[in-house]
């Protein structure tokens, strides 16, 4: 393993690694840097003279995010499918290419550069974690593409390339509680997994909850991916509050459940609002979950036409057992939004999709939802659903059509960004 | 002249290195290509320290991941602070917090403290570390798994605080690079240079390292510990000088992959970034000079290109990798290759051109 | 071939001064209560039966296992002190298996046991040329032609005589040699013993031996040690006369060879040192 | 009261777990030197074991009595498959059995991934674990005393073991001097396969517990592998009690950190305890040799 005693002469030897040293500084030199630049905006590279255009399909298929992703792939390649049977966007067939974000935010900027700037498509769809969307961000508007993000998340946030389809805060975390005030709920424990979305859910759901006159008798936050949810439950016990609110991720829900039931509690003393369960969750809590409840935009039993034929078609497509959710309907809608985008637009130009985006529709399956051209996102009902014994939701409470999205929350007088 | 080769025919590998990353790269590949090859070169910087630690001091370092963190955030946090502007604050801070900055962020607006601190900090974070352990004559598994256990904590630590240092998102959209524009492809490509030209010079130091008395005294002390102590030298502080000397450069390397990769945050520093780290130095060879820098460049490179061409199986290949190469080829592939054409011709020697980077031949 | 038993007045000032040293293993005393003089400029022999403790004594000595008592050398008390720093005291010692740098060359194995004299800085520097004292240590162990050769390939008792260079490199003022001879031919051991006298002129130089033609060859003053404690001291004919000695070497009888046995190895097990 | 009683009741739970998981780490890793960082994918495959048995008796009152001792064969051949094609071959290296067992460990979550998705599947308490019994304002449940019992059940019949069969007696003996116990006959291969099957086996029983608390999920070993191996660094080598107060110990403080601060914090301060308390002991609470453990 060890070089023999090198009899040479030591100070050739340092001139030797001195020049290797002095080489590399003037190469490294010969790449000098522009410190007056503004920062190019890429030259776009989309092709738009043929008979199809590129569509990027940007999520997880590895690592911990690949079930919630994989299922947001598969509506997105239904959607995809329907497009292109029914003649596609402009004339062009969709022809998508498919990325593996590995569940990894710094994958994520990786791949979108390369499906930006590398396969030159016109638009990507995809991301689900907010580190992941935070990730692409700078990569989307440096290139200025475009990137189409389907689930509800924290809010604060509005980029020109970027369009959210999933609910900012004031249509899920505040309709949510806004339904908890008119149960006539007066205590209030918070429980979460101890990252981003949570926290900021949280910060939000304190200060309403002071507005509505409820109050918060509790607050925990459990690591991600930490099953073990013993002790925290225990406090929720002693607070005996009449909700919970579960901003928990993953599977990170299924140990809280279980311990929830186990130190008796139940949907009759103190039942749980979750805003990250959805029909997939539901059965797989090892628990029988009748009775809670959970705030989205959409569930498998909304019951509209639209609805109806994407059930039936994405059954048709991957199995008649696969429920449908919230984000898969979110990432399905994006798809069709992007289609009607370019319509109105008549360009597939980002900057020309951007100048007419305001107002464009789509009857998605959760009812119409309307781009709103300032934020870029979209116009959505509140719905909370109650779990039933087929593990599907009944919607309990909804809000009077759609609300309009207001990701910094500038319409609502209570709130203070700057309150700890 | 047989004494000349072996002195000299390192460094004439390391400069063919230098040529292939940063002459022949820029102009042969894409920027975007280029931007990844950076990303790798990081990755090699910290390999080439892990190296130094595992290969030739024997400590089986699973936890490099909180230096890279440690230079990473360190940068991060001044890019941050430079895109606020002055007297500007992260906007993360405004969105999650109070909208008031941790006093010990304010140091890092400086570009001279945040550099200094890229250096003191993991050298002073595992010199403490690694006192409390290796005077305690802790080492082998115990040491590896104490490591291991640090980067899940400095991960859950990470995630915690969301208000500090971004949380699960981590620090992102950084705009400018001591001035330059991070958009500007030129500029970019100067930070790739940097990068490259760090690890050729991390290269040149760990050479300098193995050939002296020091590099004797550490495989010494990896082979024979007790020994080394009856030469009058108390181990822990040779190996304390290995570990802190690796931990500057995985935090050197973090402390790029923040401009390069345009983000940071605690997935590229947990346990599993940690271990994907040991891989690439596993697979060129521990104890070489050159293996643990050509491994992390292959092993990045591999990880862009299998994921991209078998998303579902990039998994299986890493486990893989450490089943096949640690049970059939310790020493590394290159070794293993080496020995290979020692059979062919009695002399054997490394040969860098034919294990070129992977992220070179695209 | 031995020396006469040097007179007082030709000793140096430097020596070795042990005073009731006790080594307690849960109980059991490996060494107890020795005293023992090592004087500069004689090659000291320190016999037993397996298990007297001998090995345990100069374990205690360079701080493989704590005990209690004085060892004390100049201003020293070396059991206050960790192993490293009885090294650079000036206490040097060897293994009952040799333990060289296999990887290494002789000169480097040489070369890195001058580590002592230098300063951090020139650690971080590569060897220019070979020091003279790496030179003259070669010359003295007479391993010049193979200076260059892996001490892995080096056969046993040319390892032993590299470690005892790596002592003299060291300016080891003491050195404590485990069984030197052991596994060596005839003709070896005779060249061992005149490097031992060659070199034992300025130093304190221990031995620890069974083997007695060894002892009888090259002793200048010779201890004997049983059951932990010393048995008698004096010349190697006192030695061979001493009724008790006899009865030690002879009329031991099984079991208490066997226990003693175990404890030497578990004390070995305990410290460690040399194997890995 | 009960933020007493809370944290110490539901810490010795955890502690219960963590020491069934550990007990065959500290196995292996004391009689063999070898790390097998794959322990937590034993864990896991305890825990899918529960599940494949719900999928067949489908009453879950039986059905996970009949699990322990299905998970405890599965996992335990799972171990002797690694010994056997893995570990066997690398004795002399225990570092890299470490590195190659992260591999496996790679490879098994993945495996776990593609058979049953990423999404974890449910495993139904029994309706006797169901409830649970106010002890000093905390609803102490079943399940946790279940796992308690499970650990200590676990505990004696390995004690039993090793102490009274002629196996348990060839186990100590090479664990003390594995030189030694070949001379004096005993087939030191034949005891590490077997070392490693009970060892295993002690993780999938660990893992039809753990399924109690969060179902199965192909990451769930990662989430106990680092506590347990925590567990083994401050217990000390080659004896039981180490181990077990090192668990228990773990298990309680990290309760108690969870509560007066949050989960999150109450991980950093254990680590930060395990290193502060290997400054007074390096070796661990009781370790029978104090050879390095290279």
């Amino acid at each position: 393993m060890i070089e023999r005693l090198p009899l040479v002469h030591h100070s050739r030897s340092r001139l030797a690694a001195g020049a290797v040293l002095a080489l590399t500084v003037s190469l490294g030199l010969a790449a000098c840097g522009n410190k007056d630049s503004e920062g190019s905006s890429a030259k776009s590279c989309v092709d738009t003279s043929g008979d199809t255009i590129k569509l990027g399909f940007l999520n997880s298929t590895s690592g911990a995010m690949a079930i919630s992703e994989q299922t947001v792939r598969d509506s997105l390649t239904l959607a995809a499918e329907e497009i292109n049977a029914d003649g596609g966007i402009l004339g062009k067939e969709i022809e998508f290419v498919e990325e593996d974000g590995a569940s990894d935010p710094a994958i994520f900027a990786e791949k979108i550069e390369k499906l930006l700037t590398g396969d030159c498509v016109a638009a990507v769809f995809g991301g689900w974690t907010s580190a992941s969307r935070k990730a692409m961000l700078p990569v989307v508007e440096a290139n200025n593409g475009l990137l189409f993000y389907p689930v509800q998340y924290e809010g604060l946030e509005a980029s020109e390339n970027i369009y959210y389809t999933g609910a900012t805060t004031n249509q899920q975390i505040i309709p949510a509680m806004e339904f908890l005030a008119d149960e006539g709920v007066e205590t209030l424990f918070l429980a979460g997994s101890d990252y981003v979305f949570p926290r900021t859910a949280n910060k939000i759901i304190k200060q309403y909850a002071e507005e509505l006159g409820i109050e918060i008798v509790g607050e925990e936050y459990v690591p991600l991916d930490d099953d073990d949810w013993t002790t925290q439950v225990a406090k929720i016990v002693e607070a005996e509050p009449d909700f919970v609110f579960n901003t928990i991720n993953g599977s990170s829900n299924v140990g809280f459940i279980k311990a929830y039931y186990e130190q008796g509690l139940s949907p009759e003393t103190s039942p749980i609002i979750s805003v990250s369960i959805a029909e997939e969750e539901a059965p797989a809590m090892g628990k029988d979950v009748t009775g809670q409840y959970a705030a989205w935009n959409y569930f498998q039993s909304v019951e509209s036409p639209a609805n109806a034929t994407f059930i039936e078609a994405f059954q048709d497509r991957f199995g008649s057992e696969r429920p449908t959710s919230d984000p898969m309907e979110a990432a399905y809608t994006s798809l069709y939004l992007y289609k009607n985008l370019v319509e109105a637009a008549d360009s597939f130009d980002v900057d020309d999709i951007n100048e007419s985006a305001d107002g464009v529709t789509f009857e998605a399956p959760e009812g119409l939802v309307t781009i709103d051209g300032d934020n870029h996102h979209i116009a959505k009902t509140a719905l909370i659903g109650r779990i039933n014994s087929d593990n599907q939701f009944d919607v309990v409470w909804s809000s009077d059509g759609p609300i309009e999205p207001d990701p910094f929350l500038e319409g609502y007088s209570w709130w203070d960004a700057s309150a700890e | 002249m047989k004494s000349a080769v072996r002195t000299f025919g390192p460094l004439v590998a390391i400069a063919v290195l230098a040529v292939l990353l940063l002459v022949v790269a820029p102009s042969v590949l894409s920027p975007f290509r280029l931007n990844n090859l950076g990303k790798y070169c990081c990755w090699a910087i910290a390999a080439v320290g892990i190296g130094l630690a595992w290969g030739r001091g024997g400590m089986l370092v699973m936890g490099q991941g909180v230096f890279f963190g440690i230079g990473g955030y360190a940068m991060a946090m001044h890019l941050k602070l430079e895109a606020a502007g002055p007297e500007g604050i992260p906007d993360f801070m405004l969105l999650y917090g109070d909208g008031t900055m941790p006093g010990w962020w304010e140091p890092f607006r400086s570009g001279a403290f945040t550099l200094f601190a890229i250096v003191a900090l993991p050298a002073v974070a595992a010199a403490i570390l690694g006192w409390a352990i290796f005077k305690r004559k802790v080492k082998g598994a115990y040491f590896a798994i104490l490591t291991q256990a640090m980067a899940v904590v400095f991960a859950t630590l990470l995630i915690a605080t969301i208000q500090e240092t971004g949380g699960f998102n981590g620090l992102n959209q950084f705009t400018f690079f001591f001035g330059y524009n991070l958009y500007d492809p030129v500029n970019k490509r100067m930070v790739y240079s940097i990068t490259a030209g760090l690890l050729i010079a991390c290269l040149v130091v760990v050479w300098q390292l193995y050939r002296s008395r020091f590099g004797e005294l550490l495989v010494a002390t990896r082979d024979a510990e007790e020994r080394v102590r009856f030469l009058g030298h108390d181990p822990a502080n040779v190996k304390l000088a290995a570990f802190v000397i690796a931990a500057v450069m995985a935090s050197i390397g973090g402390a790029m992959f923040a401009p390069i990769a345009g983000i940071i945050s605690p997935s590229d520093v947990d346990a599993t970034a940690s271990i994907f780290l040991i891989a690439g130095v596993a697979l060129g060879g521990r104890a070489l000079l050159l293996g643990p820098a050509l491994g992390a460049l292959a092993v990045g490179y591999g990880r862009s290109t299998l994921s991209e061409q078998f998303p579902d199986q990039w998994t299986y290949f890493l486990g893989a990798l450490f089943i096949v190469v640690i049970l059939m080829f310790p020493a590394g592939l290159i070794s293993a290759a080496g020995r290979a054409a020692g059979l062919l011709r009695p002399r054997r020697r490394v040969r860098p051109t034919a294990a070129r980077p992977a992220g070179a031949t695209s | 071939m031995r020396l006469d038993h040097p007179s007082p007045d030709d000793l140096g000032q430097d020596y070795l001064e042990i005073r009731d040293l006790t080594v307690d293993f849960d109980g059991f005393k490996a060494v107890s209560g020795v005293d023992l003089t090592l004087l500069q400029g004689r090659v000291h022999f320190l016999i037993g039966p397996n298990g007297a403790g001998k090995t345990t004594l100069i374990d205690a000595i360079t701080g493989l296992v704590p005990a209690t008592g004085v060892a004390r050398y100049r201003n020293h008390n070396l059991l206050a002190l960790k192993s490293h720093r009885i090294v650079r005291a000036g206490i040097g010692r060897t293994f009952q298996t040799a333990t060289v740098f296999e990887e290494l060359s002789v000169l480097q194995n040489l070369d890195i046991a001058g580590g002592v004299h230098r300063s951090p800085f020139a650690l971080l520097r590569a060897r220019r040329g070979t020091p003279d004292y790496v030179e003259a240590a070669l010359g003295t162990i007479g391993l010049g032609d193979l200076r260059d050769r892996p001490a892995g390939v080096l056969a046993h008792g040319q390892k032993q005589w590299l470690e005892i260079g790596m002592l003299l490199v060291q300016d080891a003022k003491v050195m404590l040699l485990d069984e030197p001879v052991a596994g060596m031919s005839a003709e070896e051991r005779e060249e061992t013993g005149a490097l031992l006298q060659r070199i034992g002129t300025e130093r304190t130089i221990v031995v620890v031996e069974h083997d007695m033609d060894f002892v009888r060859s090259f002793a200048d003053l010779v201890t004997v040690m049983h059951a932990g404690k010393v048995l008698t001291e004096g010349t190697v004919t006192e030695i061979q006369a001493n009724a008790r000695v006899q009865e030690v070497y002879l009329g031991r009888t099984a079991d208490a060879a066997e226990a003693a046995e175990a404890a030497e190895a578990d004390a070995v097990t305990h410290e460690g040192a040399g194997r890995d | 009261m009960d933020s007493f009683t809370t944290p110490l009741l539901a810490g010795t739970a955890t502690g219960a777990l963590l020491l069934i998981a550990a007990l065959g780490l500290a196995l292996t890793f004391g009689q063999m030197g070898v790390i097998n960082m794959a322990h937590g994918e034993f864990l896991m495959a305890g825990a899918y074991t529960a599940f494949l048995t719900q999928q067949v008796i489908s009453n879950t009152d039986i059905s996970i009595l009949v699990a322990i001792p299905v998970a405890f064969v599965v996992a335990g051949l799972l171990g002797l498959l690694l010994e056997m094609t893995v570990i066997s071959w690398m004795y002399r290296r225990p570092l890299d059995t470490l590195l190659v067992t992260v591999g496996v460990s790679l490879v098994l979550q993945q495996l776990a991934k593609d058979i049953f998705g990423a999404q974890g599947d449910p495993v139904e308490s029994p309706g006797w674990l169901d409830g649970n019994v106010d002890v000093f304002g905390y609803n102490w449940p079943y399940r946790q005393m279940f796992t308690i019992v499970l650990a200590l059940v676990s505990l004696c019949v390995l004690a039993a073991l090793l102490k009274y069969s002629s196996f348990g007696r060839q186990i100590r003996a090479t664990v003390q001097n594995r030189d030694l116990a070949e001379t004096v006959g005993v087939r030191t291969r034949v005891v590490d396969r077997l070392t490693f099957f009970l060892g295993s086996g002690l993780a999938g029983v660990g893992g039809v517990a753990v399924s109690l608390i969060s179902g199965t999920n192909p990451r769930l070993g990662t989430t106990y592998i680092i506590s347990a191996f925590l567990v083994v660094v401050a217990g000390g080598l080659g004896q039981l009690k180490g181990t077990v107060i090192a668990a228990f110990a773990v298990g309680i403080a990290t309760a108690f950190f969870a509560d007066w601060t949050s989960a999150s914090m109450a991980q950093v301060a254990t680590f930060a305890l395990v290193v502060v308390f290997l400054q007074l002991r390096p070796q661990g609470l009781f370790t029978v040799r104090s050879r390095g453990l290279a």
